[in-house]
């Protein structure tokens, strides 16, 4: 068995500089790798391109890297809930590319399996089209996307074992199953870390090879974003 | 008189059929839900990663890990599953998603759709409407027919940015339900009370409108 | 919810129809439709076209459908072990469409998910690539692939529910759960068809959404194909 | 004195490192695990969807859904995980399996490979063999030198239909460690008791001689 653990958060985040490129996990608050985000933006590394779902919100999820002002691109599919981001996007202070939220997630499960492009119909007769090959299949046309190419995943999962299988829960799966592997570090923080041998083969959302470093995360807020409640009958 | 929110609501459920996935989008066609019989085999997904939604959770019942695409906590029901986005949209783009309803700030004759950026305004990106307007071979546009200055949103022509050419096939607003035909929009049905040159006045594009125009019936 | 079960095995093959394109779960004889496929051999339906990882053997598994005349175009990765079906591949009573079994397999996910055509680098420099547009991506080359257009995928899962949804076990998820939802038709047999809401969403393979019948085969052989033992020490 | 199969594999098993996910193909690749020592972090995939395979099962313990690529049945170890075809090509494609070791009928000096087809004869088909060998950083074929006949398999140009081109880094035969580097076939190490002259005769390609050559360390 080859063992993924890392002893800390900081061990975990070993390599990272400014300017690189990261994907991270979640989608909304939900499913954020919410420690490493932390520790990011109290880093001193900054200009990161970023690649993530959303934008998190003023004081939470990946509204920190926006507080502190650590990211010069965004690549995401919905940027709104988050009025610092709104700032920086509107005096130009960041970079904002907007991609259709089907296209990111296959973007990056194209980088995670090796497939360098593929076609897909969505923003196709857009500006999303833009200066893209397009292409008829079966009579239908296609946008040409390429596969992300990232630095460092930052993943949050459930459950994950010291061989860095992963588990995740509900709707936290999202895109951290996808990113997982699509960079050239996968750094994993995991609610459980448990011992090789605890999670069922056969459960296995994420196999291990896909994962390079995983540790037990701190604490997790796990903010909820839109509470909704159904009123009793 | 015209329909409000959940007029439209309720006449869109109508279109809902037995074994239907149906993917709602956020705003009118969220209330679709609560209009739809129970006896009708129906899953709902969220391209976030769930199908088989079910109500609102109680409160306390919420769960941090149980979201829908709006960010609303949720819950779900017997014969749910979760899968990561990639598996989503796939289902979405592989047209395993019978029926999808949004909202729409334009809508054309020719079926294209702008939904999601106003030039001079903030633009806070497309989410997943993009995705389900290109592969959705069933999509409903659930709308206001005019905007709050009283302008058309069924254009000749959409003016804004297009989220998808092609693609609207049916429209219902709180004055009538449309197809978009070869020739332009196609008056199906009115709502109750609404006359046809009220519609008539209201629409941008070329309206076609058949010899008898029926009423919606709404229970 | 919405059902999925049907009570039989001719319901759950209406429709089919000679000349059609099949694609057939398993690999070897592991995970195999076995019950669809006996019916199928014994149908009088035939020139089929079948898409899957291998031939079966002589007398068990896709090998009945070779034994019984029923396929036209085989489109396979690996066709040993089967001496009937290299009788019919020798005198040309059959095609033989020779695919790299990753392309094979990313074809049939790429139809599941509306991914019309990809990019691969597997067969580059090699005959699969003749006709082929080559394109090159980070100066490395790669190959267009097309998805495969099926009319019936044929599919055995270990156990399913009311819903349709799947869970596999051990190496017999294979080419299942990315050939469920990629043709026209998608048919499920299972070992255990359990009521819905005894599976964990959390646990599901293959949603529900991408599977149109399923029932609850009636015999399950099993057959292993290379017993091999290690002696005790 | 050349190698058999099993010298063949214990030398190969040296090429294995702390942390590599190994994929080894039938034949002789297969006998490397039963060289590799059990202090090592590796693991090994089979592209039929298993990872962390461990040894065949005792009599009885077998189980049907349970077999690696060449359908034999296999165990697991703790660690392992299963998943679907696509996803284990993924892996593959995606440069996620450090190590590649498989046979060939031909290797030549540019890299090529050609390990499937014989024209005129029954051709079984590739397999996983093509997008293995497109797509690993770290191929190692294991072969022997030369075949029944005593010709070279290590070619100048490769005669029959090719399975890759540029991809293959290092051989290992029953008489040599070998690399392949712009040059041609650099030799790097002889088998025990072999010598050069042995090697250059059962060699077609252009074989590059360093001063030093090593005799491999097996015991």
């Amino acid at each position: 068995m080859i063992t993924k653990t890392v002893e800390n958060i900081s061990r975990a985040l070993e390599g990272i500089k400014s300017g690189m490129t990261l994907m991270l996990g979640g989608f909304g608050l939900c499913g954020i790798p919410e420690n490493l985000i932390k520790v990011l933006a109290n880093s001193t590394y900054s200009e990161f391109t970023c690649i993530s779902a959303n934008v998190g919100v003023d004081d939470y999820g990946l509204g920190l890297l926006f507080k502190e002002k650590k990211v010069k691109t965004m690549i995401s599919s919905y940027v709104g809930e988050n009025s610092e981001f709104e700032r920086q996007m509107l005096s130009n202070e960041i970079e904002v590319i907007l991609t259709p939220m089907g296209t990111l997630a296959e973007k990056c499960r194209a980088a995670q399996m090796g497939i360098p492009a593929f076609y897909t119909p969505a923003g196709f007769g857009t500006e999303i089209a833009e200066g893209k090959e397009i292409r008829t299949f079966q009579s239908k046309k296609y946008i040409l996307e390429e596969a992300y190419q990232a630095d460092f995943a930052l993943i949050k999962a459930w459950k994950g074992d010291h061989a860095g299988n992963l588990i995740f829960r509900g709707t936290a799966k999202n895109f951290n199953s996808i990113m997982t592997g699509a960079a050239k570090t996968t750094v994993v923080e995991v609610e459980k870390l448990v011992p090789v041998g605890m999670l069922d083969p056969n459960e296995i959302h994420t196999p291990g090879i896909f994962v390079d470093r995983i540790f037990q995360g701190e604490s997790f807020e796990k903010r909820i974003e839109n509470l909704t409640n159904s009123s009793p009958q | 008189m015209s329909l409000n929110k959940n007029g439209i609501a309720k006449r869109i459920a109508q279109e809902l059929q037995n074994g239907f996935y149906v993917n709602l989008g956020i705003g009118i066609p969220t209330l679709v839900a609560n209009y739809v019989t129970p006896e009708l085999e129906v899953e709902f997904q969220s391209e976030n990663g769930v199908l088989g939604m079910g109500p609102f959770p109680l409160a306390g019942e919420e769960d941090a890990d149980l979201i829908n695409a709006g960010k609303q906590t949720i819950t779900t029901l017997p014969g749910a599953s979760f899968f990561d986005s990639a598996t989503s949209f796939g289902m979405i783009r592989g047209k395993h998603v019978d029926l999808t309803v949004l909202g729409a700030m334009e809508v054309d004759q020719t079926g294209a759709i702008a939904n999601w950026k106003i030039p001079g305004k903030l633009v806070k990106g497309m989410g997943g409407a993009m995705d389900l307007v290109a592969s959705a071979d069933n999509i409903i546009v659930a709308m206001m027919h005019t905007d709050r200055h009283g302008n058309s949103k069924l254009k000749t022509k959409c003016s804004l940015p297009l989220t998808g050419v092609d693609c609207v096939k049916r429209i219902v607003t709180n004055l009538a339900v449309i197809d978009i035909i070869e020739d332009g929009f196609l008056l199906k049905e009115r709502a109750p009370n609404v006359e046809i040159h009220q519609i008539v006045k209201a629409t941008e594009g070329v309206l076609i409108i058949p010899e008898n125009v029926k009423e919606m019936e709404l229970n």
